[in-house]
């Protein structure tokens, strides 16, 4: 049980030593703005999830948050919708194309890797087909405040990823769907003589992320008070690495929906860290990097001997 | 001591790849339909020369993933490698000098990578997602985010010269395919190599050094990006730190592509040749056709993924009656 | 009335007849065992049975009724339970989780307070007192394989399948299944029991049915066969004692150990002598397979000394080890021999590639030769180089793991478990290839949990328990009482 | 927990030795720039250091990376720490103004340089037009093939401004020239290794060319790395951004021009602008930086 925590103990250790080294890091404004920051990570993280939980990867969902925030917003913009249905429409395609990834690892058999790789290309050429690579504003008040506003103190982006993350935990801890995905993961021939409709399901783990990533691609809209062409590049990969920080296993099977939104706010708070530290652009990647493998090192030890006992 | 019976067996196991194969044809044959431009001598020797970085570098990346791992930092490799050679090569260090220690850099960034999936047991994605962050920040900062030019003659040979009528650079890959298919394929260590990526457990059990053979791959796999680098370098005249960057993709879809599997064990170099060949003849055939770069993205995801697919159905049938008994 | 009856079910595989027209039935309260060597048809018949294969023609009747299975789902569902010749559990979930999979209580939300009581009571009838929170990879694998067994009886089936349940469990815990077993009969179920261990047979099964090469060759009651006659449908010839030991080992000592320590083990000597076949028994757990891996350089050893032929070795190792002439065949071949996705001719020769290899060129004529000389010599079936040693059966794939390490010309060869799970003609073979080998001047240990086994091939037997070495018989002395008792230790 | 230990020092030793030369007196500008990997925004950054040197205030300088939700968090952090000016080169115009409002809201004055923002209340903008910059670029071009002829057009990282505004000059100015004839429009990602394959890539599909403009120097000169392995000579080349290999290249004949913008200037315009603001001058809100043919 221990190793679940680690991921939470680095966190707790990396903050405190920023909060030692700059006086500006834990003031309460800053932390919040953390929690935003990387909210929008860890929200694609956390729909990411499912899909690695069963064994695959979802790398398509960053053209999908593209796609999902530039027809959302060019429905309202250009088309007159209203929020709502623009947005609604938005899910439903990030939804859609999810699903047609986990159409194609399912009844096509490909991996993932490919499948998604495909769908990203695709999904980034839409995008730009559609904005006719121009960014679209002008968004109305009620898109806006979904990202940029706050209900008391605290932004609606944080309140959106606490909720996002309550469900999640919900749906992977207590709901027969969330043990059938786990047990995919474990192993798709014994979730299949357990009667579980392993074709179906993983093909609705892809549309979750789908969903999720096209959410965070509204957020993100809302957040940028526009549209742009190429929004959620190198997200897919960010997005991977919050939910390996987290400590869930990329094989599958192992995992929980606290991890990736931890591991976003592992690699925020190294961002933000290293922002009020100062430090020159080039030198934070080699930080961030080197701390990426530190962490997960860290992390992976206690894994480790896990499998040496067996 | 090469005899016909062990040549024959190696095609035929080779000529399972055939679907994409025949995918890949028929590409060219549409693409010579679209275009009289595209079955051209000039064309031919423009797509192989093109293909040469990302071969280069999927030759390596094949390796890698033969033993069930990846390698992400294959991008930043080549960035970093390339804009110390440049340096070295401008400060008037003889080229051949700052080649290999262009590729010596390459090396030692592998190693790196190898060493963290061994003996520290990190997952390849993520060692090699750190080494892909802090190689890049390294060029960025030694560079300090600028192009080093005005690289040596003697030395743009590797990217620019010929060998009568071809390319050095496809010189260069098609060496790289040989020796590795050569090594794959005939010599033991090849052979012992699939074994360790279909099981690494058994491998050990049977005294194959499988720490070390993974340790030698993602080495070779930074001396292949590194190389790459160089070449790369030689053409532009210039190194720069963003070079390289999505090269990972690239190879890794190459690979994949070519019927490589991330679970280890399978595939090989002949497919990824196709592959590489596969994704530079869309590249190329956008351009021919002058295809609007928004749709470009939409036809390349589509036509792989078509190819993948149609790949799968051919090579299914024949997996089916080797499944069931 | 017969809870199931067979009648004329045959399916055939793209080339291969795996059934034809079985006829048979099933009754309440009945244990019936199905016998037959692998690739003779039970695992298909059993697969069909559990809604895995569709059978081509014929019918499915149960409690009367013609019925489709269709799934895995639709078998349970009518009341069809199974437990898989592979462990079915998940490593990473709880045993609740496992037991439970595919059936949580609840709508949508899952009750765990509910389904984790089911478990523990579920586990209760078995007799388990195990906590239904604990993650299964923690759980030794003869547990697991009693959660298995939980699992298959909590779905309410009225009719049970075992495939070889048996095989990966020690003497005490097979006594817990086969008890639980008599149990479930008085409950008027319907046990069908696979196994090759045919004492465990005759025990427990009121009925016998052989297949052999996909046909149903007899059913007879119990009480109106014997094991020799069992065993000679199955192969369809006599087959001689199974046991037919002609090496008598020689002076000339090989291996010896003095005090060797590890994990799970310590102060472990033992002498082994050419042309000797030393067996060690122990329960699982007992250090047995620890012992071996450090031996052969797997795992780190804290003291002790290796002489193999008189020479120390100074710091153990697999190619230490190897270079000696120590090999080691591990107990499970799966996970721990076998390159499953490769051909048969690439398992057979990863041991000699360096030495068959010219100016560093593989000669692929005469790796082919090498390979072919082993499948012949072993009777590997099928007898292809180029089929992948997935599709091989068991004991084919054993052999094949055994033959990987002839090429290396062994002096010592340490086998653990050699015969798990496999058939009955493929261990008389891997029996007279051991002693042949022994022959020829190979020391050989051999590490089993099954007594008649160890009995019928050591010239000595040593006993395990909890780490240490507490006891040594000479074949002639060797009783199953007397093992049982210092391995299972009355005085603790 | 060893691990853990041994990654809190890590950190500790990391972030101290880099701490220790923090400085929080004196003014404090952050600048924020929508990319370090280019060289461009390089010189921009350096000008503005060399101005800020010699005011004697300090910069804080952070890299989007071309990313406006790492713009979005960079701002943040930018203002989090209490700077008393912003300057921004924005990765797009309309991504940046709820940052520049929370800088607002902060009252942290903004100013822009060398792209604008669509809203939010800005100080002063420092930049050229890349509009007008296209419009430079297809001028010379158009009367250097004599006014009639093949041109292809390198474009930039689709949906990015740069590429948007420099695409919009030019095609203005050659669409309106009868015996122009675009022949291939395809994007090499404002990159040399691209320029060299895409421009391959269209040396087999159009046989005849006559001139190339680029989004950037990059890819230009990528692509007359192309030609001269071709051995194609005779198309008339011309890149932006002024770039030090460019103005190489111009002086040895194989580029025919670049439109300079001087981000050095930029740079030490928008410091200065900035200084001066706070300086409690009053600074005019357009401040326009010379462009220039080289050529």
């Amino acid at each position: 049980m221990i190793q679940r925590y680690n991921s939470v103990l680095i966190l707790i250790g990396l903050y405190l030593v920023l909060a030692v080294i700059s006086p500006l890091f834990f003031r309460m404004q800053n932390l919040v703005n953390i929690f935003m920051q990387s909210s929008i990570t860890a929200i694609v993280a956390l729909g990411l999830s499912l899909p690695i939980l069963t064994g695959g990867i979802d790398l398509s969902v960053s053209s999908t948050a593209a796609l999902a925030g530039a027809i959302s917003a060019g429905l309202i913009v250009r088309s007159g919708w209203s929020v709502f249905s623009a947005i609604g429409l938005a899910l439903l395609i990030g939804i859609g194309i999810g699903a047609l990834i986990g159409l194609l690892v399912v009844l096509g058999r490909l991996p993932p890797f490919v499948a998604s790789l495909s769908l990203m290309a695709v999904g980034r050429g839409l995008t730009l087909i559609y904005t006719e690579g121009k960014p679209i504003s002008g968004l109305p008040a009620g898109y806006i405040a979904l990202g940029s506003g706050s209900s008391g103190s605290i932004p609606n982006l944080v309140i959106l990823l606490l909720i996002l993350t309550f469900m999640t935990h919900v749906l992977l801890s207590r709901t027969r769907y969330g043990h059938h995905i786990y047990a995919i993961g474990g192993s798709a021939d014994v979730a299949r003589l357990a009667g579980i409709p392993v074709g179906r399901i993983t093909i609705s783990v892809y549309a979750l992320s789908g969903f999720a990533a096209a959410f965070s691609g509204v957020l993100l809209t809302a957040r940028l008070w526009s549209a742009q062409p190429t929004a959620g590049t190198g997200l897919e990969l960010e997005a991977i690495a919050a939910v390996v920080i987290g400590g869930n296993s990329l094989m599958g099977g192992y995992g929980n929906a606290f991890g990736p939104v931890i591991g976003a706010l592992i690699m925020g708070g190294i961002g933000n860290g290293l922002n009020l530290l100062k430090i020159p652009s080039y030198i934070q990647q080699v930080v961030r990097g080197l701390v990426l493998i530190v962490a997960v090192m860290a992390d992976f030890r206690s894994h480790r001997n896990n499998a040496a006992a067996i | 001591m090469i005899d016909r019976g062990s040549l024959a067996i190696v095609f035929a196991a080779r000529m399972r790849r055939s679907g994409l194969l025949l995918a890949f044809l028929a590409l060219c044959v549409v693409l010579s339909i679209l275009s009289n431009r595209f079955l051209t001598l000039p064309n031919a020797l423009n797509i192989l020369r093109q293909s040469s970085i990302n071969g280069i570098i999927a030759a390596g990346m094949t390796l890698v993933i033969l033993t069930a791992g990846i390698d992400l930092s294959v991008g930043s490799v080549l960035a970093l490698s390339s804009v110390i050679t440049a340096q070295l090569l401008v400060s008037g260090l003889p080229p051949l000098m700052a080649f290999f220690s262009g590729l010596f850099v390459g090396a030692l960034l592998g190693l790196f990578n190898g060493i963290l999936v061994t003996l520290f047991s990190l997952p390849p994605f993520v060692a090699t997602l750190g080494t892909m962050t802090f190689a890049r920040g390294l060029a960025l900062s030694f560079t300090q985010g600028k192009p080093i030019t005005g690289l040596p003659e003697s030395f743009r040979v590797l990217g620019t010269g010929f060998v009568g009528p071809i390319p050095v650079p496809v010189i260069i890959v098609l060496a790289v395919f040989l020796i590795g298919m050569f090594f794959l394929n005939l010599t033991s260590q090849g052979e012992q190599l699939y074994a360790l990526g279909n099981n690494p457990v058994a491998a050990r059990f049977t005294g194959i050094l499988v720490k070390l053979y993974i340790i030698v791959v993602y080495s070779v796999a930074g001396v292949l990006a590194a190389l790459a680098g160089q070449i790369l370098i030689a053409r532009l005249d210039s190194a720069q730190p963003v070079m390289g960057m999505g090269y990972e993709l690239d190879a890794i879809a190459a690979v994949v592509v070519g019927g490589s599997n991330f679970n280890g064990g399978s595939g090989g170099l002949a497919g990824t040749l196709i592959g590489v060949l596969f994704i530079v003849v869309i590249n190329n055939g956008l351009n021919l056709l002058n295809i609007p770069s928004f749709w470009g993205q939409v036809v390349k995801g589509v036509v792989i993924a078509m190819a993948l697919l149609f790949n799968r159905v051919s090579v299914q049938e024949r997996k089916i009656d080797r499944e069931s008994v | 009335m017969a809870t199931i009856t067979l009648r004329g079910i045959s399916k055939a595989f793209p080339g291969v007849r795996a059934l034809k027209r079985i006829d048979l039935s099933f009754w309440p309260g009945e244990v019936h065992a199905v016998v037959g060597e692998n690739g003779a048809g039970k695992s298909t018949l059993m697969k069909i049975l559990a809604g895995d294969y569709r059978k081509d023609s014929g019918e499915i009747q149960l409690f009367g009724r013609v019925e489709e299975l269709g799934s895995p789902r639709g078998a349970q569902q009518m009341g069809i339970g199974m437990i898989h010749q592979e462990l079915t559990l998940l490593p990473n979930r709880s045993i609740a989780e496992n037991i439970m999979l595919g059936r949580e209580p609840g709508l949508g939300l899952v009750n765990r307070k509910l389904m984790i009581q089911t478990a523990r009571d579920n586990l209760k009838q078995l007799g388990l007192e195990l906590n239904p929170m604990a993650m299964v990879s923690f759980l030794p694998i003869a547990v697991r394989q009693l959660v298995e067994i939980v699992k298959a009886l909590s779905l309410n089936a009225k009719i049970l399948i075992l495939d070889e349940p048996t095989s990966s469990l020690t003497e005490t815990e097979t006594r817990i299944l086969l008890d639980m077993i008599k149990t479930l009969r008085e409950r008027d179920m319907t046990l069908i029991y696979i196994s090759h261990r045919l004492e465990e047979v005759f025990e427990i099964a009121d009925r016998i049915t052989v297949l052999r090469d996909g046909q149903l060759i007899a059913t007879k009651s119990i009480n109106e066969t014997n094991p020799s006659e069992v065993v000679k449908m199955m192969v369809g010839r006599e087959l001689g004692d199974i046991y037919n030991r002609v090496a008598t080992p020689k002076d000339e000592i090989l291996l010896e150990i003095d005090k060797l320590g590890g994990k799970n083990f310590r102060d472990c000597s033992l002498v082994l002598h050419r042309s000797e076949i030393l067996g060690i028994y122990g329960l699982v757990g007992a250090g047995r397979t620890e012992f071996a891996r450090a031996l052969f350089g797997l795992d780190p050893v804290i003291s002790g000394k290796v002489k193999i032929e008189g020479k120390q070795i100074e710091r153990l190792s697999i190619r230490a080890a190897i270079a000696r002439g120590l090999v080691y065949v591990p107990e499970d071949r799966k996970t721990q021999g076998l390159f499953l996705e490769l051909s048969v001719r690439k398992n057979l020769t990863i041991n000699m590639l360096d030495s068959l290899s010219y100016w560093g060129l593989l000669s692929f004529r005469r790796l082919a030769e090498v390979a072919s000389g082993l499948i012949e010599r072993l009777k590997i079936r099928p007898p292809e180089l180029f089929k992948r040693i997935r599709h091989l059966s068991g004991g084919n794939q054993q052999k094949v793991v055994i033959a990987k390490w002839l090429s290396v010309q062994p002096k010592i060869l340490v086998l653990d478990e050699p015969t798990r799970g496999i058939d009955v003609g493929s261990k008389a073979e891997i029996y007279a290839l051991i002693d042949k080998l022994a022959t020829e001047g190979v020391g050989v240990i051999i590490i089993s949990s099954e007594l008649p086994e160890i009995l019928g091939i050591s010239d000595r037997i040593l006993v395990m328990k909890a780490g240490e070495m507490v006891g040594e018989f000479q074949r002639e002395d060797a009783t199953q009482d007397g093992i049982m008792h210092l391995a299972a230790g009355a005085e603790s | 927990m060893k691990r853990l230990l041994v990654l809190l020092f890590v950190l500790g030793s990391i972030s101290g030795v880099l701490f220790a030369r923090g400085d929080l007196e004196g003014t404090v500008y952050g600048l924020s720039i929508s990319t370090l990997n280019n060289p461009f925004f390089v010189t921009l950054k350096e000008g503005a250091e060399a101005k800020a040197s010699e005011l004697g205030v300090s910069l804080i300088i952070v890299d989007s990376q071309d990313d406006p939700a790492k713009e979005a968090v960079n701002m943040e952090d930018l203002i989090q720490q209490g700077v008393d000016a912003i300057l921004v080169n924005p990765t797009d115009a309309d991504a940046i103004v709820p940052s520049i409002m929370k800088a607002n809201a902060a009252a942290i004055p903004v100013l822009t340089i060398d792209r604008g923002a669509a809203g939010g209340e800005i100080v002063a903008h420092i930049a050229s037009d890349n509009v007008a910059g296209g419009r430079m670029a297809a001028e010379f071009l158009v009367e250097a093939i004599g006014g009639s002829g093949k041109l292809v057009e390198l474009e930039g990282i689709a949906g990015t401004s740069a590429a948007r505004d420099r695409g919009e000059g030019f095609n203005a100015v050659v669409g309106a020239v009868p015996g122009i004839e675009v022949v291939a429009r395809q994007t090499a990602n404002f990159n040399r290794a691209e320029g060299l394959s895409v421009f391959e890539n269209i040396l087999q599909a159009q046989p005849e060319i006559n001139g190339v403009f680029a989004h950037n120097d990059e890819m230009i000169l990528g692509a007359i790395e192309a030609a001269k392995a071709a051995g194609n000579t005779g198309i008339v080349f011309v890149g932006f951004d002024a770039i030090d290999d460019a103005i190489v290249a111009v002086e040895d004949g194989s580029l025919a021009a670049t439109v300079a913008q001087q981000p050095d200037m930029i740079g030490a315009l928008g410091v200065e602008t900035a200084y001066k603001y706070l300086m409690g001058e009053t600074v005019s809100a357009n401040i326009p930086v010379d462009l220039a043919l080289v050529r």
